[in-house]
C-alpha cells in the first residue's frame, strides 16, 4: 500500500468515527449514552477542517480575488459583521476584529485555497473574525452570525473542536504554532505543495510555546509555513508594552531563524504582498501585522477596554455607520 | 421555606430539613457580592507587607486590580506566561516572601503543571495559587474550564486544595490560607459570589461542615454545588426524603473523618462537585469508602461528558447535570426510591440575588 | 516453585496457587530482554507508512534509535521542548498520521499537560505517548520519576492508559494501541525488560486478566508491580494465605467487572502499582468498589511518601514500599490474619534474568 | 512591623519547619509517620541554601582569589575530583564537568559571595561540578565525594531539594531561570544589593520557558540577575545543531534585552570579566561560555557518548593522568 493510500484510508476512517468530537469516550460507567455529547460529532474533511454543519453552511466559495478595492470593502463587511455579532450580548470581541479584518480578507479572499491549505487559529479569542470572513469567503450563511455566542450555538465566543471551517483551534493560547508546524511537517514528509498558515496574537508572543515552535519550524526548515501576527499592542491587562516588553519583535524571529515581513496590517496591498508564496530559501516566514486597536469603528473612539469592548448606549449605531457599505458588493 | 428558620411544614408532612445552627446558613434566596477575595487580599497585604501578589494579564479578572491600584510594590504582573509565572512564584517565596499567583484556573494548573509540582509543591513553599473560574463557570468552551485542576492539585503531596461555597468563606479562606504553611490551590468563582453565610459561620481547613443533619442520604458538596446541595436538600426534604449536607471545602487533605460519619449515617452517599467525577471530591470521597471498606453505596454527581462548550454557565450547569434537580435525582436513587424524583421550581431572582440552576 | 507448574507443596500444606492456564505465565526467574518497544514499533511502521515516532532529546533511551536508524523518514527528532513536541504530534494527527510520541513519562506528562490536553485528548487524535521510566524506576530523583502520570493522563477524557507488565506485553501492545482509534498512553519500563509471559498469552485493552484464581485475598496489579505480586502471591500462598492475582493493564477504562468480580470472591483487595497511590490503579478501583456499594476493604501498595530521592530502582523500591515484601504486609493484614506477614527469601538472579525486589 | 523583620520572622518559621522537605505531608491516612522521609528536612539558611549536613561539611569557606593561575588550577582539581566521582560507577556526568569546570571554579572561588548571592544550578545533573567546586571553595568536605550517586547518599547524580549549598535546583531543565528571575526580584524589590546567578546548559534554550523568563527578567530589569549558559553543543541525542538550530545564540539573547558576553569557557580570565557587576542600565546579562566536551581529559579522546560518559578500562588512570595537579595548591 502506498503511503498517500494509507494516509486515506486512515482519514476515511477518522471521518466514520468522528475522531474529532469533544466527547468523552470514557469507561461505560462514565458515558452517559446519547447525553449532551451526541450532537457533536462533526466530520472532518481531508484538509483537517470541519466543515459547516447543514442549515449554516454559505453557498459555496467565491472566486478568489486579489484587487485592492475588494479586499478593502471585504474588511470593512468583516467589522460590520463583527460589530453586530458583538451587539448580540452588548460586549465581546470587537477589537479584535477591527484589528484583524484586513489580514482575514486578504487570507480568506485572495491567499486561502479553501480545502487545500490549512489554517490554525491560535488564538480562540479571534473567531469572531474567522466566522465573518468565512461569510465573505462563501463558506458560512450570513444567516449563522446571529448565533454567534449564543447558547448551544455553533458559532461560539471562543473557538472549540466544533467550529466550522478551521482545523486545529486553540483558546488556551500559545498553541498554534506547533499544530501549525505539526501539519506543515506532514505535508512536507508527503512532497504536499500546500501552505499552512498559523494566524497569531502578539500576547501569544509571551508564552515559551512560540518560541519552542519557532525554533522548530526554522531547523526543519518547513518553508511552506507562515504565521501571521496581529501585532494590535494589546492584551487584557492593556497596553502590550505595559505588560512586558516583547519588542524588538522582528528582531527575535530574525533570530529564531525566519523570514520577517513587517506591514501595515491595515493595508491590503502590504498584506498581500508579505504573503506571497515564500522564498525557497527554507524559512518559514512571519507577517507582523502591525494594527490599531478599533481601527475603522472611529466614532467608538479610545479609552475603552480593547481586549473585551462593552458597547454602551448608541455605539451599535455609531458602528454600524462607520461601516456602511461603500460600493457594490 | 429557608433553612434558618427551618419551620416551614414540609411539602409531604414527612419530613424537614434539620440545619445545623452553628452553620450560619442563611436564607434563600442569597445576595451576591463582588470582589470578596480582591477585599480580603488587600487587607492581608496591607498587614503584611511580605505578601505580594502575582498577576499573569487577568487582573481585573482576578480582582487583583484591588492590590495593584493600592498597593502597587505588592503586586508584579507576570504577562502571559504560565510557566515563569510559577518560577517567579517559587523564587520569591524562597526569598521569604508569601505569594499569591492569580489567573483563570485552567491556565493555574495545566500549561505549568510540572513547575508547580517541582518549584513549588516539591519544595514546600509559601505560595497560594488562586485559580478563577471554575469547572463550567466560564462561558470560554474547554480551553477555558477548569474541569481537573483539582484533579492535577490533588495528585501533588504537600498541596492544599480548598474550594469555597460563598463569599464569607472567600474572605476567610484568604487569611487561612496564608496562616498555613506551604503550597496552597484556591478556587474561586468569579464575578458575582454568593453570600450563603453569615457572620457566625466559621470556615476550618481541612474541616468538613454539616449543614444539615440526620437525613437518609447524605450529600457531600464542594464549592459552587454547595448551594446547589442545599436546595436540593429542600426539595427532597419537602418530597419526603429528609437529606443531609455536607460542607466539604478542602478536597486535599480530605476530612476522613466526616466522610466516614456520613457513610455511618447514610443509606447511601452523593457527591456534588463543578469538576469531573474523576480526580475530585467524588474521587477523594471514593477512595476513603473504598479503604475503609464502607458498604454505603456512592453517587457522584460532576462532569462526566468530556469536553463541554463555549456557553453560558447556567446553560452548561443544566446539560451536564450539575443543577440541583441533578443533585435531587441523584439522592433520590441513591436512597432507592421509586418513582421520578421531585423536580426543583425554577426560582427567578433578581440581580444581586443568587439561585443556583 | 513456579506459577507454571503450580504444583510444587505448599509450604504450610494448607493451600497452592491456581494458576490460570491461559495467562501462560513463564516460570520464575524470569528471563529479561532488551528493546522489545522498539523492535516492535520498526515492525509496525515497517507495514504502516502512516506511523511516524516522534523523539525528545531521548532517542536512545526510548528504544526509538531502531526507528530512527531504520526508517528515518518515519522519525522526527523535535529537541527537548515537549509542550511544542504534543503541538507537532497533533499537526501530524490531524494530517492523517499515527503518531507515536516518545519522552520520559514524567516529561510526556508534566511539562505538557496543557498540550496533550487540547490538542491531543480533547480532539480524541490519534496520537499514542510512550513514556519511559515509570515511577521510581528512574534513578534521576523527583524530577525524573513519573510518580503521577498515571494521574494526569487518566484525568483526561478520552485518554486510554496502560501500564504493561512485561516484555510480551509491551510487542502486543504496540499492535493493540495502533489499532485502537484515539489517544493513548502507554508507560514502558526503561532498560531489561522481564519476560513474563510465554507465546500463547494475550494481552487485551481494556480487559484485565486473571493470573491466580481462587484466592482468599485478590491482589490487583499493574506494570512493574505485576510480577511483584505474582511473587507476593507464592510467599503468600505457601504461608498459608492462597492469593489471586489480576494483571491490570489498562488504567482507563478500568475493567470494571473485573474488578467487581474481584471485590466478589475476595475477603480483600489489595492494589500494587509502581506510582503514588493517588490517581493512579488504586484509586481507579476506589473509584468502581465506591460506586457499587461494596464492603470490600481495599488495601493500597504505591507510593505514599511524597517525593523520593536520586537512587537506584531496588534501593527506592523497598525504601517506598513497593516491594515483594510490602505487597504480602498488605495482602496480609487485609485478609485479617495475624502475627507477622511472612517475607519473601532474597533470591539473587544472575544478569539477564529478573526478580522484583 | 517593618517588611524585613517580617521577612525574616518567616525565614526563621520556614527554618524550624524544614519547609523545604521533600517529603509528604498529605492526609493522615497517607502519612506514614517517621517513613523514609523522616531524616530528609534540611533547614534553609538565610540567602535560600541548604546548609550541608553535619559531617559532610567543609572546613568553611575559602578566601576568595582572582589568580587566574589559582583559577585553572581550581577548574584542573574540579574535573579530578569529577573523574573520581565518576569512577564510583564507571559512567556518568563527566562532560558536563570538563565543559563547566572553569565556569564554576570562577564564580565559587572568584565571584560568588557564599552565603550572600543566589545561585541557581538549573540542569540539575550538572550538579557533579558543584560538588567539586564545593569542595575547592572550602564548604564541602572532600571525603563526601566518595558517596556521589551512591543510593541514600546526600550527593545524588541529579540534583534534588536535600542537596546541600545550592538554593533551587532543577532536573526538569528550563525552570532555573524563572527561579532566578523571581529571587531577583524579591532582592530588587528588597533594594538588596545581592546578585542572582542562574547556571544553566545549551538545550535548556530549547524549552519555552526559558526565552518566557528572558522576557520577564529584562522586562522588569532585572539587572542584577547574571545567567551562564555552558554552550558546550551537547545534549542527549547528540550534538546540538543536529538536534535543534538554537544559534545564533548571542542575538537571540540581544533580541530579548539582554546584555550578552559571549566567551571561551575555559579561560577563565575571559569569564571572570564577563562576570563582573552588571553595567547600570537594568538590563540582565548573559555569559554565553563556549566550551569543549571533554576539554581537559584530552586522553579519553572524542566520539564517545558526551552527555552521559562511560568509562572504558584504563580510562579512569588516563583522566586522572590527565588532571595530575601541577604546583602546590
Ligand atoms: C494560556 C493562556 N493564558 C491566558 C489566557 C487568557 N487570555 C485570553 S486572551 C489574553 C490576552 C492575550 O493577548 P492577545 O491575544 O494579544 O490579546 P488581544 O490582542 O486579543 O487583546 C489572555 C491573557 C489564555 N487564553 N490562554
Ligand atoms: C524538561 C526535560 N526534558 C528532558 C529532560 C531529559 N534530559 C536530561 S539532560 C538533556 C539534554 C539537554 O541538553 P544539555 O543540558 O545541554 O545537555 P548536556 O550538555 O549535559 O549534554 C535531556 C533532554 C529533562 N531533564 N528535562
Ligand atoms: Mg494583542
Ligand atoms: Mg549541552
Amino acid at each position: 500500500m502506498q503511503t498517500s493510500q494509507i494516509l486515506q484510508t486512515r482519514a476515511d476512517r477518522a471521518d466514520r468515527a468522528g475522531r474529532t468530537d469533544g466527547g468523552n469516550a470514557r469507561t461505560a460507567q462514565t458515558v452517559r449514552k446519547g447525553g449532551p455529547m451526541a450532537d457533536q460529532r462533526p466530520a472532518v474533511l481531508r484538509d483537517g477542517t470541519r466543515p459547516a454543519p447543514a442549515g449554516i453552511a454559505g453557498p459555496g466559495a467565491r472566486p478568489p480575488t486579489t484587487d485592492p478595492g475588494e479586499l478593502a470593502a471585504t474588511a470593512r463587511r468583516i467589522r460590520r459583521h463583527a460589530v453586530e455579532m458583538v451587539a448580540i450580548a452588548g460586549m465581546g470581541y470587537l477589537g479584535q476584529a477591527t484589528t484583524s479584518a484586513e489580514v482575514f480578507a486578504v487570507l480568506y479572499r485572495a491567499v486561502l485555497r479553501h480545502g487545500v491549505d490549512r489554517l490554525v487559529l491560535s488564538p480562540g479569542h479571534y473567531v469572531i473574525t474567522h466566522y465573518a470572513a468565512a461569510v465573505e469567503a462563501g463558506l458560512l450563511d450570513e444567516r449563522a452570525l446571529a448565533t454567534y455566542g449564543v447558547d448551544g450555538s455553533w458559532l461560539e465566543s471562543i473557538s472549540t473542536e466544533r467550529t466550522p471551517l478551521v482545523s486545529a483551534t486553540c483558546g488556551a493560547l500559545g498553541q498554534g504554532l506547533s499544530v501549525g508546524a505539526g501539519l506543515a511537517l506532514a505535508d512536507a514528509l508527503a512532497d504536499a505543495e500546500r501552505r499552512t498558515f498559523v494566524f497569531g496574537s502578539d500576547g501569544e508572543m509571551e508564552e515559551g510555546q512560540t518560541w519552542e515552535a519557532a525554533m522548530f519550524a526554522a531547523h526543519h526548515r518547513l518553508g511552506r509555513l507562515t504565521a501571521l501576527f496581529d501585532c494590535n499592542g494589546s492584551q487584557v491587562d492593556g497596553p502590550v508594552a505595559t505588560v512586558t516588553t516583547i519588542e524588538p519583535v522582528a528582531d527575535k524571529w530574525r533570530s529564531f531563524g525566519w523570514t520577517v515581513h513587517e506591514v501595515d496590517g491595515h493595508d491590503v496591498g502590504a498584506v498581500l504582498a508579505a504573503l506571497h508564496p515564500p522564498p525557497g530559501d527554507g524559512r518559514p516566514s512571519v507577517v507582523l501585522a502591525r494594527t490599531r486597536m478599533l481601527h475603522g469603528l472611529g466614532s467608538l473612539g479610545d479609552g475603552r477596554d480593547a481586549h473585551f469592548v462593552t458597547l454602551g448606549p448608541g455605539d451599535v449605531e455609531r458602528a454600524l455607520e462607520d461601516t456602511e457599505p461603500v460600493g457594490p458588493r | 421555606m429557608t433553612a434558618r428558620d427551618g419551620a416551614a411544614p414540609p411539602a409531604h408532612g414527612v419530613s424537614a430539613l434539620h440545619p445545623v445552627a452553628a452553620a450560619d446558613l442563611l436564607p434563600f434566596p442569597w445576595a451576591t457580592t463582588t470582589k470578596p477575595y480582591g477585599t480580603a487580599l488587600v487587607e492581608l497585604a496591607r498587614a503584611r507587607p511580605d505578601v505580594i501578589a502575582l498577576g499573569a494579564d487577568l487582573t481585573r479578572q482576578t480582582e487583583t486590580d484591588l492590590v495593584r491600584d493600592e498597593l502597587p510594590r505588592q503586586f508584579v504582573n507576570v504577562g502571559m506566561a504560565e510557566q515563569n509565572l510559577m518560577g517567579v512564584a517559587s523564587g520569591l517565596a524562597r526569598a521569604g516572601r508569601c505569594v499569591f499567583v492569580h489567573t483563570f484556573g485552567v491556565f493555574a494548573t495545566r500549561r505549568p503543571f510540572e513547575q508547580v509540582a517541582m518549584q513549588i509543591a516539591y519544595p514546600r513553599l509559601d505560595v497560594k495559587i488562586v485559580g478563577f473560574m471554575p469547572g463550567l463557570s466560564s462561558p470560554g468552551g474547554p480551553s477555558h474550564q477548569a474541569v481537573d485542576d483539582v484533579a492535577l492539585m490533588r495528585a501533588l503531596p504537600n498541596m492544599t486544595v480548598v474550594d469555597v461555597a460563598d463569599a464569607t468563606e472567600v474572605r476567610q479562606a484568604v487569611a487561612l490560607l496564608a496562616e498555613r504553611e506551604g503550597p496552597c490551590y484556591l478556587r474561586l468563582k468569579r464575578g458575582e459570589v454568593p453570600v450563603l453565610f453569615g457572620a457566625a459561620h466559621r470556615l476550618a481547613v481541612p474541616a468538613a461542615q454539616w449543614l444539615f443533619e440526620g437525613g437518609e442520604v447524605t450529600v457531600l458538596a464542594s464549592g459552587m454545588l454547595v448551594a446547589t446541595a442545599v436546595r436540593a436538600a429542600q426539595v427532597l426534604s419537602d418530597a419526603g426524603l429528609p437529606v443531609s449536607v455536607l460542607n466539604v471545602p478542602t478536597l486535599e487533605p480530605i476530612d476522613r473523618d466526616a466522610v466516614l460519619a456520613a457513610a455511618r449515617r447514610s443509606a447511601a452517599v452523593v457527591t456534588a462537585e463543578n469538576h469531573a467525577v474523576a480526580g475530585g471530591l467524588g474521587t477523594a470521597v471514593a477512595e476513603v469508602l473504598a479503604e475503609a471498606g464502607a458498604g454505603t453505596p456512592l453517587r457522584r454527581v460532576g462532569i462526566r461528558d468530556g469536553y463541554a462548550q463555549a456557553s453560558s454557565a447556567p446553560w452548561l450547569f443544566r446539560r451536564h447535570g450539575l443543577d440541583v434537580n441533578a443533585v435531587v435525582a441523584a439522592a433520590w436513587s441513591a436512597a432507592g426510591r421509586r418513582g421520578d424524583p421531585p423536580t426543583a421550581a425554577d426560582v427567578p431572582v433578581e440581580t444581586g440575588r443568587y439561585a443556583p440552576v
